[in-house]
């Protein structure tokens, strides 16, 4: 496959106008998607390459734009919703948790729902508290949604490209600092596969797991962490709903330590689940030290830069924690 | 398979003009009876789970809303909608079964009587959720637009429904965008225990239609003849690009909301002067004062009815119980 | 103190009617709390005994009930909403969670919103996947809000006085099976601190930490394993967030091995949480036996009884894991 | 402190008959102008972080409007709220300095520009949800009520916010509670890129009022006495328990939604059509025809108004960081 760097959000907007070409029922609707091209500028110029009815701009009513969807991909279409702000799925949960996630068993099998909903997560903005929520375990819980949350530009588009065919209604959670970020994407369209996590870098002492942007905080993390003689294998989650522990029960029992990152606060975040599942498997007795989170602070997300910095971690906080985690185990 | 004779609504003059469509009407609305007074009767005996939201007295408003709906329109209901799922033609052995927990149900057993769907007659599903499926029907219309094809969907919603932001957004997504989409809102003049004067200031639900941009009308809900014409003209209207309607249909639950309902909030004055206005027995007394169906005809369909109710119910109680072991491979439609 | 047998229904009405008679700045508002008496009967009287003003039967908004709710408590009031199920707290999600959680904070502390918000959880009713749903782990997650989850009449007398004199919104997450239980349950007003777990009972083999309904189904089952010879400690964890640990630590310790019980589904389920906090802590070095989860299966809850039954712990499951973790560890 | 003069509505007439309610007036119109154009150029310096929504070319909908109001009214505002918060009377440092991310500004500098409330002058807060603060007008006009209070809540919010179910449950439940507020639509054509004409089929928001059965009216939002005359008697109307009214304010924003606007949804044409309506200029020229206010006090209150921005972000500039230290502290209140 023909590779090029691009940034996060033109892999997406690619993986869209690739998926748009090859299935005409396949669309998008959001708010400021068209014209305006996305209040990230993901959608860019798909409105010009596509029309309104296929980029369709909708009025702010994200309850209403979620249940069209719903409707629209219970009869047979492939809809992609952006909701503008992680924060506002809340406006549309009854539609996301009540009915798209659980129609399809709840009427034995006889339609499904397959919809994407995407939509800009975390913090890092200075947009405060009702802009920068990271909202993923919410979703992982619910069974019948499946959550992916892609680190790097690579994943975004192969992720998206598996939520379009995938037949049930997958949350794409893409983190805002990341979307101009580049990296390598193949130009042909791909999958990466909803369920697997990614081994990022191998080391010995310990592994890192992570998500969102956390993944590349973690990575310059452990660059410097090789300058003070301590090698860390990282591993990107990648895919939170449905997850396969393989991966992370091999790695953990290999370093024997694991610190577990993660931007949203502590308290029943995902890192939980990871950490218990950790607790409960075979790779328990491996341990060396006890599992260790570092996630964000138990705070809505703060305006002030500086603030905003102290609620969620840094690389300078993974590199501590992961020293101390070596060093005192 | 027990269903009804499909709905025929006449492309003009009312259904009580017209033999087979009178006679397919008091089939739909004698159907809906009989299966609302049977599920009654089996809770009542202990033989059914959960709980249910009965139609009883609201029967010519699903009957005259289908008689309008071709067999490939679209509907969305409600928790209160069995008889929207006879009317649109599903099998009623199915449905009995689902109630009974059975696997043969239409959800094997999975979703009970508030999330009964039935996908061969374009029954999208009821909804646990109050307004649940009004943003639902939208978008299966604006399916329909975008795929240019010439279905219509029909979303039933109570009167109480019409409180829920979920309404809101739903006519408006539809009015701007000129769905073929048609709001049928069946006023039963209570959301559970809160009456419409207390949960609304508009005279008429359809009153809400002007926030809108759309039309709004309101019918007697207990008048097959004036649901059928005022809905065949807003799909007509729906069918050829004018967009969505909200068609309110004034009627009257006669029974509580659910089985735990005391009926304190309405005195039985009210309940019994709404019990005169039985849909069903205006009908027959219509159609038998125009000639149009006899009364051995009615004694007969109404004999057949009960008699597939009753072979519903024999059936339904005779398949298998719903399988515990299929519980986490229903989850997820299976990726291809 | 004098106490009397009454129903958990009754001991959050009783709740509520004392603070009332106490304090004229609350009141309850929700659908048919009025002359109905609530889908589950909890307000019961108390419309006769207050009036439709300050018991206030809302139109079915949910979001413009709690909205209403965040702005009353804004200027001075103390509202008690009522969520008749608590699956339909998604519609509400906004003014939960992105306004009652985060106003104090993001305004800097210059208001707050002491407002409680009480809904029935769970499954047990035949009520299907949009009624019976555990979303607990949604709430504790959130910073901002307090949250807990009475499984007894006492506590649920105790934890709703404690929430309605707390100057913060608290989430009181009922059980619609417990509603007819009954329990000794103080005449007076007392609180039961948010903050602090309950021992139930003690024993020695292993502990059993519950929630909700799960506590009294883990009653039943620790009668049944001292049949068998083994003797179970019970936690019920009560309040979830925030939640202190050192309780459920020290008896961990004592035990060193540990089943984690709970209605909702186990992935990034609340449970998670006590089984990371308990895998980082002290009492890791202590376990004997991996920690083990028992929770809900991954699916929306089922209408068939016997579906649904399937789909979370019954007694005899928690004896049979219970007597797994302590025979084979 | 450097709050504006308290705006006086006139008890009868219009502000621009009365000198003093004028020169308040003008002074809320040129100081929220400035404040807006002082944000601006901070940002377009880097001085300043996050997002902002500017209201340059709005002023006259929330000097008007707060003009109609107590001291001890209150508002629920938006994200674009900077011009409610000035007109309300808040301390324009306080708003500087929690913009520029200080522990002197009005939230420590935890919520910055779309978090802003101020409860000494009745400002329950900006919202950086759309809609999200017209429910909590509500319940706040619910306590006053309750309480036997006899102040009035005004709801500010956009054409946009019109579309959120949140709106429609919000204005519904006032409705039937005769609740003592006033919703006022700050109609600027757009919601982010989206216009009225696309956004809803209503050609005036006030329409809307209809669904909840209360009166709608719509005023030229540029003019500070029009926008005041509504507002005036809504007010009264919901002091002496009539209920709830919707305002719609017609109006434009000048600048972009926020930075990263383009403006590719608007001609230049356009744009320039309403900044030949400005508000500042079309009050001081009626207070100038009316010789009510001469040209020497326009010049002087200009001149003053910059002095005062320029005071407050000096002063801001000056205060100490907001401190990571109270963070967790911040997030309970303690129980007493
Ligand atoms: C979002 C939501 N809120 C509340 C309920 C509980 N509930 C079920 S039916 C009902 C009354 C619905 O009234 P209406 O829409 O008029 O329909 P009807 O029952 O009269 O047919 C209520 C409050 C619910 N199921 N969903
Ligand atoms: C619930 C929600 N949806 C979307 C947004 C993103 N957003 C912020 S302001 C805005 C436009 C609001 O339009 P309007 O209500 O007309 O107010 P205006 O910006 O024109 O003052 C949008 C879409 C948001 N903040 N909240
Ligand atoms: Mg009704
Ligand atoms: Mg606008």
């Amino acid at each position: 496959m023909t590779s090029r760097i691009i940034t996060y959000a033109e892999a997406i907007r690619e993986a869209i106008g690739q998926a748009m070409e090859s299935d005409p029922n396949v669309f998008m609707l959001g708010e400021d998607i068209g014209i305006y091209g996305g209040a990230f500028g993901v959608s860019g110029d798909l409105f010009h390459r596509f029309g309104p009815e296929r980029i369709r701009d909708t009025p702010i009513s994200e309850l209403g734009i979620v249940g069209a969807a719903v409707g629209a991909a219970l009869v047979g279409m492939k809809p992609i919703v952006e909701i503008q702000f992680s924060d506002f799925t809340a406006q549309a949960m009854d539609q996301i948790v009540n009915q798209a996630a659980k129609i399809h068993f709840m009427i034995g099998g006889q339609l499904s729902v397959p919809m994407v909903l995407r939509a800009p997560s975390g913090s890092g903005t200075g947009a405060a508290a009702q802009h920068s929520q990271s909202l993923e375990a919410w979703f992982a819980h619910i069974p019948g949604l499946k959550v992916v949350m892609p680190s790097n530009a690579r994943d975004a588009k192969g992720l998206l490209l598996a939520a379009i065919a995938d037949p049930n209604p997958v949350i794409v959670l893409e983190h805002k600092l990341l979307y101009k970020t580049s990296g390598e994407v193949p130009e042909e369209m791909y999958m990466t596969p909803i369920g697997v996590p990614d081994l990022v870098q191998e080391g010995t002492d310990l592994v890192i797991v992570a998500t969102g942007v956390m993944v590349s905080r973690s990575i310059e993390a452990a660059h410097q962490l090789k300058e003070h003689g301590i090698s860390a294998s990282i591993i990107d989650v990648r895919t939170l709903s449905p997850l396969d522990m393989t991966l992370i029960n091999q790695v953990v029992s290999a370093t024997g330590r694991v610190l577990l990152v993660q931007e949203a606060p502590k308290h029943v975040g995902y890192m939980a689940e990871i950490a218990a599942r950790i607790a409960e498997g075979p790779s328990w007795k491996q341990l060396k030290a006890p599992i260790k989170r570092l996630c964000g602070l138990e705070i809505p997300i703060p305006y002030a830069p500086q603030l905003e910095q102290a609620a969620v971690p840094q690389v300078a906080d993974i590199v501590k924690h992961a020293t101390q985690l070596v060093k005192e185990n | 398979m027990s269903s009804i004779t499909p709905l025929i609504g006449p492309e003009s003059g009312l259904i009580s003009d017209s033999k087979p469509a009178a006679l397919a009407a008091l089939e739909s609305l004698l159907s809906i009876r009989s299966f609302e007074e049977a599920v009654d009767a089996l809770f009542a005996r202990g033989l059914m789970h959960g709980t249910m939201h009965l139609s009883i007295g609201q029967e010519a408003s699903a009957t005259g809303v289908c008689a309008a709906l071709t067999s490939t329109d679209y509907i969305t209901s409600t928790h209160r909608g069995h008889g929207h799922c006879i009317a649109k033609g599903a099998d009623i052995t199915r449905m009995m079964a689902e109630l009974l927990a059975k696997q043969t149900g239409y959800c094997r057993g999975r979703g009970g009587s508030m999330h009964i769907a039935d996908a061969a007659t374009g029954n999208l599903g009821a909804n646990g959720i109050v307004a649940g499926g009004i943003p639902i029907a939208a978008g299966a219309a604006l399916a329909q637009k975008m795929q240019g094809k010439k279905e219509v969907i029909v979303s039933f919603f109570g009167d109480g429904a019409t409180n829920e932001g979920a309404f809101h957004e739903a006519l408006n997504l539809s009015a701007i965008w000129d769905l073929p989409v048609v709001f049928v809102c069946e006023d039963n003049k209570y959301g559970m225990s809160n009456s419409t004067e207390k949960s609304m200031r508009v005279e008429k639900i359809s009153e809400r239609a002007a926030a809108y941009g759309i039309e709004g009308v309101t019918v007697d809900g207990n008048d097959v003849d004036a649901v059928f014409a005022a809905t065949r003209t807003a799909v007509a209207k729906a069918r050829t690009g004018g967009g969505p309607t909200l068609v309110e249909a004034e009627t009257y639950r006669w029974k509580g909301h659910s089985k735990s309902d005391k009926n304190l909030y309405r005195s039985k004055e009210e309940i019994d002067e709404w019990k005169a206005k039985d849909p069903i027995e205006r009908f027959q007394n219509l159609c038998l004062t125009k000639n149009i169906i006899t009364q051995a005809e009615i004694d007969e369909l109404t004999a057949r009815v009960r008699e597939v109710t009753r072979g519903a119910i024999k059936d339904a109680m005779a398949a298998p119980d719903s399988n515990p072991d299929e519980l986490l491979s229903g989850v997820f439609k299976a990726v291809s």
